[in-house]
């Protein structure tokens, strides 16, 4: 029980996967400036980043590695995560319009991003740790810290909003500062489980 | 009587009530002229009913009230309309408005008057005499009266006496109250009896002892359940929703008619004026109007409606050091374009301003988020946020954080370490908002406009087409008869001769008209004659007949029908 | 194609639709690996290598991919030639393939490759596409030298240190030691900084493209005004 | 006319005011300070005054806004001094300065200065610090009497000037952990609390002389409540879940957990509570909002202080917090006047 | 090599497959955005984003085919907000697209007016009154500003009025706010 | 509709399947083809770390591949198996380097070689990973700091033990001042290795490893 604790605590806030970790940036830099569409980008990566961790997960253990084919990992991850987020797109599309109207335009931009490949692929590095449920649980940790830290950081950026930033800082220059005090708060988190 | 409510918020600043309170009220003699504004109320403007040179009687009718929310204008004494035309107004932007100059002749010559026994006529009728005698709210909102005392579908339980005053400087309702407290018990009685309520509490701020002690004493005299309250000294505790809380414990939200929750508030001077309108019969032509500040003597006075404030401030005694004038309270108050506006029903006090009495504030700072203003917000809003999102123009926003509640009060700037003129930044968030709504509304309906008239275009073609076809139908049927000259017929349907024809006709007209065209200076097409309108309407009516055709035979396009 | 068309693609690439400061897009790379120059140099220099390959295979078979698979198809022809890549780093810069980790499997993920393709290859000629992915790759890469170099300034005091990783240790006397005897601004070569850095990179750009819209003003007005 | 709007007329009050009580609040404390563990600490406070004004009045130069109001509004002082209060006063000069710079130029300016900062910036500055100096920033000198060596004022001027120290003396002597990083150091070492706590370095309720510190600081704090600067409900809500959470983990592990007094009156708490937390700018409007902001960082210190990599969690628990103050605000706006539910 | 394929084969058949499936099945008809853009459009109606009509232009938008940057009377304010929906920078105007112009209506001189109809039919919101030689007026509710009907008229009887500010129209003016250096 | 369905998917299906296919040659062509260059690299990095700590002179096997599996045990802080790479010089030992996990570092584990003489004497120790705070506990790593070669040489005194800790607590290990955690779980992990090894030392160098095993068990 607290081992899977340590390891939501550990997906969230320790290594957070875009402030400590540094992957999923361009959608968090992209799609952080309404907090409307950070929700829903965020509740879309996480599906997504979930559901890749899990199949990803099964590939390697009952394909890659009985097979021994490790080196086609990347690959087949990402072929996979594509298909997934293509076919989530064409169904959301289908059967929630307005669920589409909020995720719709964000949904293509999840394959590209990093963090959905890369927790998978550290999944794989530290496969003798996870289980199916581990590597599960570790996708959704991760998933849920993308869209924490993304909610968060829309709400500082619709506050800016207001803001008297000076002009050559106004939008992405002052978000990319904000994301990295963000990140260096984060560092707060350091240690708390080792 | 039950414990007294509480409102958020408030704040005390330093009253300077007893500067104007030291006589008694006096009449300000008939200046030499009168400037009359037709606008003086909530609601659509009056339409005059005099013309330059016309001599009229104290009390005369000459502004109508026009349809749906209006009020009349009167002329305040007797004498002649010397002008009619745009005037500057005392209003907040400085701009002109539409106004009678009145020149009197020093006579006050009434015209007939005939007052009423309200007990035996029906609520409707003392409704439509406080409509033409002008009554308006003279608590600040100028809403007229008669609609306000209007039933409507909630029973109205509680009429409320707004006697708070709670505006630092103004004193003219304690005044009315100290001198004639019986003219506005018997006003109460009226508006009891009209709105069928069941008791009448008069609210008064505890300042104010004198007053409330005149206002028991008149009480006493009446049949009715009329009770006075003393509530405690609190700006904004004056506020129709503040007081009504404080007496009732009721809250009304914004946007909420106080009736729907059973309570009906109007200020103690309009009080006295349905008295005088309704009893005998005299339109509402001066009020009371609190002459203070940077002047010799501060007092009361009671002043002709269309007074210019330079002559209050004349008989009161101006002082060299006089940098502006504020009608109203400094809360509140409007600062006034210039002292030729003139006095209205709304002007319950004016305020002689010097850089002593109001020194400049200091450079306003950016907002620390202190909260001190939320602190002190009668409507509960965050006003620290309502800021941010104004001074950024993120109207939405604003309107999210309940900007329409804000009841412009200004506790919050008055606290507000930084200085920032808060309720400034509001009052041009909400005409902002109030004009992109218009514009949306505009706009909205000028695409239902354009999409019916791409309906209609495209409807007359296929007409066109219909027509066409039958008659080439009945061409081809005539072919075997005489092909050749079938041919031409059809040839000519396809043009049809009205079109070349006015097509010269304006070759023709072209010269003539330009040469008017440099004669004639353009005019308000705004104004339009009966004529006109007549057109208008007929042109409405023939779009309406196809609109009716559309809604049946085809598929309208988007809400057209809203356009009717 | 003309010389003016590539002029503008570079320019593009290089500095109006710069990925790292304009278009924000393969951040991920950008700030995670930029800690010091060697590093940046390198992992830009491979992700050039895959956006003017993949930009000039994927160009001429855009039409016959069905629109669904679209995406997947893409993103496979790009993993592999990321794998590709990761294979030779492996075997022949083996250090330098250490440090920089899980970011080059990543340069599959990296969305201004993508991006590169939806926007420009798969509308034009192969020519033309590989030339846009090399003048993109580029103005990644040189972002992330820039960044790479003040990070590595601030942070150790140093520059091109880690060159041993690619070259061997002899050269490790490449090293330039900027400021001697430094403290080290850890914070520089830590995330934070990185985004700190980038974000003061970005409005550096803001400010040149500033003064350069004001000079052409400057410069515009008497023109009309003799005009 | 004086004003062009109404109101017309304005409360006395401003925020140089405003500012300026919050120094002296700050003034018992330092007092305190000066007493238990002597002069030092008026030197970085003077270096961070100095540094904290001239960036300011250079970012308002660089922003082309007008310098003097904002200079005499008080905040980059303030800013300064806490910083200064949270950086050990043995701190070699440029540690000071590049603090404070960062705080004024970086985490107050780039945002639009005084009123617009999303974080606290005198907490960044202690941040940015302790990520790139460690070594320096946990060598804290110790109370009179306590340390192996005591260095006169004028050597401790030297030290910090040009890291020099007289002949013989090795920094390691006249520096110390503080009290939270030894009791963090030794429960590593697995002894039990009731024995660290017999070491001379604590006092009675938690270091020696830090936690008279701490009651110069709560001092101060009072009397900004009593004059309502601060309102009651960051204090109150960031010590009240400090107390309950440490209070818990005591009641169930004395051997490993101290007494939730000590964590009360050690490290940053009390300063944290009634000075740092309450930053206008960077902490929540609403009464609800206060309330969640401090307990979560009441759980936040708490956490980072037992579980964590540094040994006092206050600034890392502001910054935390003061990402959510956006959010907060937005979801703890209370409901306005007549739109109460359960009233009509 | 060949489990490579076989694996990897075994992956792109079901995916293959799943997609082509998923393509056919939740096929989707007509783009909403159109709608959403055409609601911040002004409904001018008058032409100068070189569409005919703010609908037209709103279609070309969602297709990508047009700028946002092209409709004057939307002010700036409407390209923010095009950008904001759209989730694309804010251009500014230029190039060939006309800056936006100040607010106003058209006006007919009533006595040079010849009855020619012509500018009836080139209102694009039927803001123009009168019967064939009669003279025509402009209801100034309903009138948009477009200009389209100055071109038409043979006579030259049409201009343009600014709206001008009266006390039903004037707006609360920003407050003075001194932050910046006085020059 | 159920033939549309079917005929869709396939046709998608054959297009990825073909694209994928040309992909996954490739990418299997150049595997093989780098597969060696690759293998050769990561022996090489290997054996780089282990000749910083026993000298490649002083050994001629190929140490890389003569390797035994050290199961998991408290002594090696270990809770997977890991490895022991053995040195020969004409097939007698010469020492031993094991791959030793230091639990209890600042910020987490730290992830150490340790070779040992065949003499028992300490042959040298290498931090291969750690997440020690950079600038503070970071010099514990070579790259940093020559702090870790004061194990050479250091031996397990029997009931001496206490000479195995910083000097702070008594023992007779130099550290760094402001920074004592990390040291300390280096020197504990250090002298429980030689713990281990001593009392294994048999095992250590049992069964020597021929070259083709070795690949086997990279695996
Ligand atoms: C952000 C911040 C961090 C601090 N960190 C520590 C700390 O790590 N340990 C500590 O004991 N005191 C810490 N302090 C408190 C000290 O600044 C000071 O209040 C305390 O009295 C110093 O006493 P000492 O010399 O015994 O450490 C911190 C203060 C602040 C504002
Ligand atoms: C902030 C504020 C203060 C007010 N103060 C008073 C007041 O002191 N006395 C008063 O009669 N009306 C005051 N009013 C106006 C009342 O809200 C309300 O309009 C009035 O009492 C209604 O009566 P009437 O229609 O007779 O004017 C105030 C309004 C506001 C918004
Ligand atoms: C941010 C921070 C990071 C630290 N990192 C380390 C570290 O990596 N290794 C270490 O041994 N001590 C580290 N420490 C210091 C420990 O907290 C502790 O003070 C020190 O190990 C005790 O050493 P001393 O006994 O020499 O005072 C760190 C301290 C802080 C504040
Ligand atoms: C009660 C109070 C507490 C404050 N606390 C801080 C603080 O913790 N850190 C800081 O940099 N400034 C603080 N300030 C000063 C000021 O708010 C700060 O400089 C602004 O954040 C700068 O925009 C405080 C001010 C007040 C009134
Ligand atoms: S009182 Fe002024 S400074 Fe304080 S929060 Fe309100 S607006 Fe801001
Ligand atoms: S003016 Fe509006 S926001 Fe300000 S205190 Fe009054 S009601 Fe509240
Ligand atoms: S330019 Fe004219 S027609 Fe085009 S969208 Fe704007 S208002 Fe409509
Ligand atoms: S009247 Fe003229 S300007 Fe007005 S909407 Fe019609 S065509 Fe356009
Ligand atoms: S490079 Fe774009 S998300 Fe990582």
């Amino acid at each position: 029980m607290s081992e899977y604790l340590m390891i939501l605590i550990g997906a969230v806030f320790v290594n957070n996967i875009v402030l400590v970790k540094i992957l999923g940036l361009c959608p968090f830099m992209g799609v952080s400036k309404k907090l409307e569409a950070a929700i829903g980008m965020g509740a879309a990566t996480a599906f997504v980043l979930t559901l890749a961790s899990g199949a990803s997960y099964l590939i390697d253990h009952y394909l890659l590695v009985p097979f021994d084919l490790p080196y086609l990992s990347t690959l087949s991850f990402i072929v996979v995560i594509a298909g997934i987020v293509q076919f989530t797109e064409m169904y959301i599309k289908k059967t929630s319009p307005v669920l589409y109207q909020v995720l719709g335009i964000y949904l293509p931009l999840i394959t590209t991003n990093c963090a959905v490949l890369g927790v998978p692929l550290l999944i794989a590095q530290n496969q003798m740790e996870y289980t199916l449920l581990k590597a599960l649980w570790f996708g959704f940790g991760s998933a849920a810290g993308f869209t924490l830290v993304m909610v968060l950081f829309a709400g500082i950026r619709e506050r800016l909003e207001g803001a008297d930033v000076p002009a050559i800082f106004k939008g992405s220059a002052i978000a990319m500062i904000t994301a990295g005090l963000m990140s260096l708060a984060f560092m707060g988190f350091a240690g708390l489980t080792k | 009587m039950s414990m007294l409510h509480k409102f958020h918020g408030g704040v005390h600043p330093p009253t300077h009530k007893e500067q104007s309170t030291r006589t008694a009220i006096a009449t300000l003699p008939i200046p030499a002229k009168l400037v009359i504004p037709f606008h003086q109320h909530v609601g659509n403007i009056a339409k005059p009913l005099v013309q330059v040179g016309d001599y009229v009687l104290k009390g005369q009718l000459i502004g109508m009230p026009e349809d749906g929310i209006s009020s009349a204008i009167h002329a305040s004494t007797s004498g002649t309309i010397s002008e009619i035309g745009m005037q500057v107004v005392a209003h907040a932007s400085g701009l002109p408005d539409l106004c009678a100059t009145l020149l009197p002749d020093g006579k006050d010559e009434w015209i007939p008057k005939t007052g009423m026994d309200f007990r035996s006529a029906a609520a409707a009728d003392v409704r439509q005499v406080l409509r033409l005698a002008g009554v308006v709210g003279l608590g600040g909102a100028v809403f007229p009266s008669d609609l306000k005392l209007r039933a409507g579908k909630h029973k109205v339980k509680t009429l409320v006496l707004n006697g708070a005053e709670c505006e630092p400087y103004i004193t003219c309702d304690d005044m009315l109250m100290r001198e004639r407290a019986d003219e506005i018990i018997k006003g109460a009685e009226i508006m009891r009896w009209a709105l069928e309520a069941e008791q009448v509490l008069v609210g008064i701020e505890d300042n104010k002892p004198q007053a409330i002690a005149a206002m028991e004493q008149a009480a006493l005299a009446s049949t009715d359940d009329i009770k006075v309250v003393a509530v405690p000294t609190l700006y904004p505790g004056g506020g129709a929703k503040q007081l009504i809380r404080v007496l009732t414990g009721i809250e009304v939200a914004a946007g909420v008619r106080s009736t729907e929750k059973g309570v009906q508030c109007f200020n103690v001077a309009t009080a006295q004026a349905i008295y005088r309108a309704v009893q005998f019969g005299e339109p509402l032509v001066s009020r009371i109007v609190t002459i203070t500040g940077n002047v010799r003597e501060p007092q009361n006075l009671e002043v002709l409606i269309g007074t210019t404030v330079q002559d209050v401030v004349d008989y009161a005694g101006s002082l060299p050091d006089t940098d502006g004038y504020i009608m109203g309270g400094p809360m509140m108050g409007l600062p006034l374009p210039g002292a030729t506006v003139s006095i209205v029903k709304a002007a319950n006090c004016i305020i002689a301003s010097s850089p002593k009495i109001f020194p400049a504030p200091p450079p306003a700072m950016p907002c620390i988020r202190c909260t001190r203003c939320a602190e002190v917000c009668p409507a509960e809003l965050q006003p620290q946020d309502l800021y941010w999102f104004a001074k950024s123009k993120e109207f939405g926003k604003a309107q999210e954080f309940s900007l329409f509640d804000c009841i412009e009060c200004g506790a919050c700037s008055y606290v507000c370490p930084s200085h920032i003129p808060l309720v400034q930044y509001y009052r041009f968030a909400k005409s902002e908002i109030w004009s992109r709504e218009s514009e949306k509304n505009s706009a909205d309906a000028a695409r239902d406009r354009f999409e019916f008239r791409e309906y209609r275009i495209e409807r007359e073609k296929q007409e066109k087409a219909e027509k066409l076809a039958a008659k080439e139908k009945a061409a081809a049927e005539a072919k075997l008869a005489a092909a050749k000259l079938a041919e031409a017929q059809a040839a000519t349907s396809v043009t049809p001769p009205p079109m070349t024809e006015a097509q010269a006709k304006i070759q023709a007209a072209i010269e003539q008209a330009k040469l008017q065209a440099a004669a004639v200076k353009p005019k308000n097409t705004e104004q339009l004659t009966p004529q006109q309108l007549a057109e208008i309407a007929e042109i409405e009516a023939r779009r309406a007949h196809i609109h009716e055709l559309a809604s049946t035979d085809t598929e309208p396009p988007n809400g057209h029908d809203k356009n009717q | 194609m003309t010389s003016q068309e590539l002029k503008d693609i570079f320019y593009n690439g290089l500095w109006k639709q710069n990925t790292g400061v304009v278009q924000l897009l393969g951040l991920c790379p950008i700030l995670a690996v930029s800690s010091t120059v060697v590093n940046s140099v390198s992992l830009g220099l491979a992700t050039t290598l895959v956006m003017t390959i993949s930009s000039a295979t994927i160009s001429p078979i855009r039409s016959a991919v069905p629109n669904e698979a679209r995406i997947p198809v893409f993103i496979l022809i790009i993993a592999v030639l990321v794998t590709i890549i990761q294979f030779a780093m492996n075997a022949y810069v083996h250090p330098l393939y250490l440090v920089l980790g899980i970011f080059i499997p990543l340069i599959t993920t990296n969305c201004i490759i993508l991006a590169r393709i939806e926007a420009f290859a798969s509308k034009q000629p192969p020519l033309q596409s590989a030339v846009d992915g090399l003048a993109m790759g580029l103005g990644l890469t040189a972002v992330l030298a820039v960044l790479g170099g003040f990070r590595e300034i601030f942070g150790h005091g140093t520059l091109l240190s880690g060159l041993d990783l690619i070259f061997g240790a002899s050269a490790k006397s490449l090293v330039i030691t900027v400021v001697p005897d430094y403290h080290g601004f850890l914070l520089a070569i830590l995330p934070p900084g990185a985004f700190i850095t980038l974000g003061l990179l970005i409005a550096a750009k803001n400010y040149m493209t500033l003064r350069a819209t004001e000079n052409e003003k400057k410069r515009v007005i008497p023109v009309t005004a003799t005009a | 006319m004086s004003a062009f709007f109404s109101p017309f007329i304005s409360k006395p009050d401003s925020v140089s005011a405003i500012m300026l009580k919050v120094l002296l609040a700050l003034l018992p404390g330092i007092a305190l300070y000066v007493w238990y563990f002597g002069p030092a600490i008026l030197v970085s406070i003077s270096l961070a005054s100095i540094t904290a004004v001239a960036t300011e009045a250079a970012m308002l130069k660089l922003r082309n806004r007008p310098i003097a109001p904002f200079l005499k509004d008080n905040s980059a002082l303030l800013t300064g001094w806490l910083l200064a209060l949270s950086i050990p006063p043995l701190a070699p000069w440029w540690l000071v300065v590049v603090g404070t710079a960062f705080s004024i130029a970086i985490a107050k300016h780039l945002y639009g200065g005084l009123g617009n900062n999303p974080f606290n910036p005198a907490m960044i500055g202690y941040a940015v610090l302790i990520v790139s100096f460690p070594v320096q920033m946990t060598h804290w000198i110790g109370p009179h009497g306590l340390g192996e060596v005591e260095l006169s004022f004028l050597q401790q001027l030297q030290y910090i000037f040009s890291s020099v120290l007289p002949e013989g003396i090795k920094f390691d002597a006249v520096t110390m952990a503080t009290p939270l990083d030894t009791l963090k150091t030794q429960l590593h070492l697995a002894l039990p609390v009731s024995e660290i706590l017999t070491q001379p370095i604590f006092g009675r309720l938690a270091g020696h002389g830090s936690e008279m510190v701490a009651v110069g600081f709560l001092i101060g704090g009072l009397y900004l409540l009593a004059t309502r600067i601060i309102s009651w409900h960051l204090p109150v809500a960031y010590l009240g879940t400090l107390f309950a959470i440490a209070g818990i983990f005591h009641l169930v592990d004395p051997t490993h957990y101290v007494e939730p007094l000590f964590h009360w009156f050690s490290g940053a708490a009390m300063l944290g509570a009634f000075f740092i937390l309450t930053d206008p700018i960077s902490s929540p409007t609403t009464h609800k909002g206060k309330l969640i902001f401090a307990a979560g960082a009441g759980l936040i210190t708490y956490l980072i202080r037992v579980y964590g990599a540094f040994p006092d969690g206050m600034a890392f628990a502001t910054l935390l917090m003061n990402i959510c103050v956006p959010l907060i605000d937005a979801y703890t706006q209370p409901k306005v006047f007549g739109k109460k539910e359960g009233k009509s | 090599m060949l489990s490579a394929l076989l694996v990897m084969s075994g992956i792109a058949i079901v995916l293959g497959a799943v997609l082509g499936f998923a393509a056919i099945k939740f096929r989707v008809e007509g783009n909403p955005l159109v709608e959403k853009i055409d609601a911040i459009l002004p409904q001018t109606q008058c032409g100068q984003c070189n569409y005919p009509g703010c609908k037209p232009y709103a279609t070309a938008i969602a297709a990508g085919e047009a700028d946002i940057n092209r409709c004057p009377p939307g002010g700036e304010e409407g390209i923010q907000k095009l950008a904001d929906l759209l989730g694309v920078e804010f251009k500014p105007f230029g190039g060939e697209t006309n800056a936006p112009k100040p607010k106003s209506v058209a006006f007919i001189d009533e006595n040079t007016c010849i009855g020619c109809t012509l500018c009836i039919q080139a209102c694009p919101v039927d803001a123009i009154t009168g019967a064939a030689k009669q003279m025509h007026t402009i209801i100034s509710q309903e009138c948009t500003g477009c200009e389209l009907c100055l071109a038409p008229c043979p006579v030259d009887c049409i201009s343009m009025e600014l709206i001008e500010e009266n006390i039903s129209n004037w707006k609360w003016k920003y407050p003075v706010y001194a932050l910046k250096v006085a020059k | 509709m159920r033939r549309t369905l079917v005929k869709a998917a396939a046709h998608t299906a054959l297009n990825v399947l073909f694209f994928t296919l040309i992909g996954t040659s490739l990418l299997a062509i150049t595997y093989l083809e780098t597969k060696d260059g690759i293998a050769k690299s990561e022996q090489e990095e290997k054996l780089k770390l282990i000749s910083q700590l026993l000298p490649r002179s002083s050994f001629d096997n190929d140490i890389v591949s003569d390797t035994v599996k050290l199961p998991a045990d408290t002594l090696l802080g270990t809770r997977a198996p890991s490895k022991a790479y053995r040195a020969r010089l004409a097939g007698q030992p010469v020492g031993v380097a094991m791959e030793v996990i230091a639990p209890d570092g600042y910020s987490g584990r730290i992830d150490l070689l340790v070779a040992v003489k065949a003499d028992g004497s300490v042959a040298g120790v290498r931090v291969v990973t750690h997440k020690e705070t950079p600038g503070l506990g970071d010099y514990i790593d070579i790259a940093k700091n020559d702090w870790i070669s004061i194990f050479g040489g250091k031996r397990l005194n029997d009931g001496k033990d206490d000479e195995w800790q910083v000097k702070k607590d008594g023992g007779q290990f130099d550290y760094m001042a402001g920074a004592t955690i990390s040291p300390r779980a280096v020197i504990k992990a250090v002298h429980k290795a030689m713990q281990y090894y001593n009392l294994h030392h048999d095992e250590l160098y049992a069964n020597p490893v021929v070259a083709k095993l070795a690949q086997e068990e990279k695996k």
